[in-house]
């Protein structure tokens, strides 16, 4: 393994603790709104992070371009949905969770 | 390395998994949608490593499609099939 | 051989997921929830695609899987759903259902004992058979492209190809005699945040899919594909509610609805009475050929699947309107 | 036993499930699932099978078979949601009538 193998392993890892971090807030959250705020971190970070990962392993920049269009496009994807989703449950009466 | 990126996968899919619990749970329609938002970027996260551990690089244009489409069924539920008042819906018979 | 170990819990897992995701999907009583675990179902199968190396179906099935199947069904729950508010019968809630009957008793010994039997004449299959693989690598060089998957779609076997355009469009035209179904609810007019997300998708949608389309040629992708793409452009646009113009709904929809399986039969004429066999593509111009089929094909495909999700002709008929 | 085998089992569960629920359930909608998850098992097992060539390559014919069985699967679930959604708009119901229950 050398250098550029461990940086990725390190970032990959990192990724996969943020997956496992927002599944973990998917269940253990009490509202719709908590519960997006905990999503987003996977999908921003987390794939953030794996991309990165992958992109220094890559063969050509292309592939790079490629990981980093896939990671802006499901960013722009979540931001949109929890926005989305937000601006509805609200609308529709769904009450923030208060301590 | 390819024993990383596989048991990477592995467990991705396996908080897959254990995300699913809340699609079944609910309680409301948003949270279950919300769930299978979560499953599709974990998907792209698995093609990406699959990809890098069989060296086949169209897996990127899989997984560049499920980025793409990833907003589309959310997008039909928001515009569609969101029902107007948010009632908790049924109470949970098949927990498991 | 840890790579071994870790791949084989990797193809049991996502094996079991499957599994376990159709059960629930068909078992619970939950309509919605049945849907979004259907949707789940079709993320799992793609990952099962990749698995068995078969990259171009996987891309299928995302393209259909993450974007139509889901937007399908949930529409169609939505507008059960207003029929049964609107009449007073329960349509989109299942009934209750009543114990265990007789058909279900036998169902249960029955399948488990045809199930058995399947999976015995499976394991029982040689471990190797070349199927058609061989006769494909070798005619592969004259096919006019070299993924051979798209070799067999559009050249070997194009005739399955050219009857499942027009299949397609049996169906679409199926969707269209039973005229609309219920009167659409008037769209919600989208948020600017919709609208945005739908700018900036659109293009790089039909970008991705005439990229799609080109390397279909040499790498995993095609017509199909494409298509799917294509198609969820269109759907994306109608769910923010943005419909056609009527005049764009009449002639030129129906023209590039029949544009791919026309070109099709007109190859197929052609090369009958010049080669003597049904779509047998003279090696010269097959790769051009095959990019003529493939553009046609694609844009139909996108047309039609995006018509099918349109549904009746509520806004082409005059006298309902 | 070999990765294509155990696909090959998956999809016969699947097909199982399927046809069970098909003949089960009463509600339309579901009924259409059903198809849908028989019909992804046998793709499933196309695809499987086709990895038997003992070759790094797969079978590509059952490949394009499945690539077009999956877009008239997705053309036939639609009309197959307009029939329903028909039958209900006139019947008021999206079951087909029980002939046990009367």
């Amino acid at each position: 393994m050398t250098l550029i193998d461990y940086l990725t392993a390190a970032l990959l890892l990192a990724g996969a603790i943020f997956f496992f971090a927002g599944t973990v807030g998917l269940l253990r959250f009490p509202d719709v709104y908590t519960r997006l705020h905990a999503l987003t971190k996977a999908d921003n970070v987390g794939l953030g992070l794996m991309v990165v990962a992958l992109a220094i392993q890559a063969e050509s920049w292309t592939a790079v371009g490629k990981l980093l269009l896939i990671w802006l496009l499901v960013m722009l994807a979540g931001a949109s949905v929890a926005h989305l989703v937000a601006r509805g449950a609200l609308r529709r009466g769904v009450r923030p969770w208060k301590q | 390395m390819q024993t990383l990126y596989l048991t990477l996968a592995l467990f991705l899919l396996l908080t897959l998994g254990a995300g699913m619990w809340r699609v079944l749970r609910g309680p409301t329609a948003a949270d279950r949608m919300l769930a299978a938002q979560l499953f599709g970027t974990t998907a792209v996260a698995v093609l990406l490593l699959l990809s890098q551990a069989s060296g086949n690089a169209a897996l990127r244009d899989v997984a560049l499609v499920f980025a793409l489409l990833a907003a589309v069924t959310a997008v039909a539920f928001v515009q569609r099939a969101w029902p107007e008042q948010e009632q908790p819906q049924e109470t949970e018979r098949d927990v498991d | 051989m840890e790579t071994m170990m870790v791949a084989w819990m990797l193809d049991s897992l996502l094996g079991l997921g499957l599994l376990w995701l159709a059960w629930r999907c068909l078992a619970c009583p939950n309509l919605f929830k049945a849907i979004v675990l259907f949707v789940a179902f079709g993320l799992l199968m793609a990952l099962a695609w990749v698995r068995l190396e078969a990259p171009d179906v996987a891309l299928a099935e995302a393209a259909i899987g993450a974007g139509l199947t889901g937007a399908l069904l949930m529409v169609a729950l939505a507008q059960l759903q207003s029929i049964e508010t609107n009449g007073d019968a329960a349509g989109a809630t299942e009934k209750e259902e009543r114990g265990i009957r007789p058909l279900q008793w036998l169902l249960l010994i029955v399948l488990p004992l045809i199930a058995t039997g399947l999976g015995y004449i499976i394991l029982s299959f040689p471990p190797d058979a070349p199927g058609l693989s061989t006769a494909v690598a070798t005619h592969l060089e004259a096919s006019g492209v070299s993924n051979p998957v798209t070799a067999v779609l559009l050249n070997f076997r194009g005739y399955d190809t050219l009857l499942e355009l027009i299949v397609l469009l049996l169906a679409l035209l199926g969707v269209w005699s039973l005229g609309g179904t219920v009167p659409q609810q008037a769209a919600t007019p989208a948020p600017l945040v919709l609208e945005t997300l739908t700018r900036l998708l659109v293009p790089v949608l039909i970008l991705t899919a005439a990229y799609l389309l080109w390397v279909g040629a040499h790498a995993p992708g095609g017509a199909f594909q494409a298509g799917s793409v294509l198609a969820a452009a269109g759907v994306l646009l109608l769910l923010i509610g943005r419909h056609p113009r009527a005049a764009l709904m009449a002639l030129p929809l129906r023209l590039i609805l029949v544009l791919g399986p026309a070109t099709f039969l007109v190859i197929a004429v052609v090369t009958m009475l010049i080669e003597d066999a049904l779509l047998k593509l003279p090696p010269e111009h097959a790769g051009k050929l095959i990019l003529l089929l493939e553009t046609t094909a694609m844009l139909s495909i996108g047309a039609t699947l995006a018509a099918l999700f349109l549904g009746g002709r509520r806004h082409t008929d005059k006298e309902h309107s | 036993m070999s990765i294509a085998h155990l696909y090959a089992l998956v999809s016969v569960g699947l097909i199982s499930l399927g046809l069970y629920a098909l003949i089960v359930h009463a509600h339309l909608l579901r009924k259409i699932l059903a198809i849908n998850v028989m019909g992804s098992g046998i793709f499933l097992l196309l695809v499987a099978l086709a990895q038997r060539t003992g070759t790094a390559l797969p079978d590509p014919v059952p490949h394009a078979m499945v690539i077009t069985g999956i877009v008239v699967a997705v053309s036939a679930t639609a009309l197959a949601l307009t029939l329903m959604l028909k039958l209900s708009a006139q019947t008021g119901c999206a079951e087909l009538p029980d002939k046990e229950d009367e």
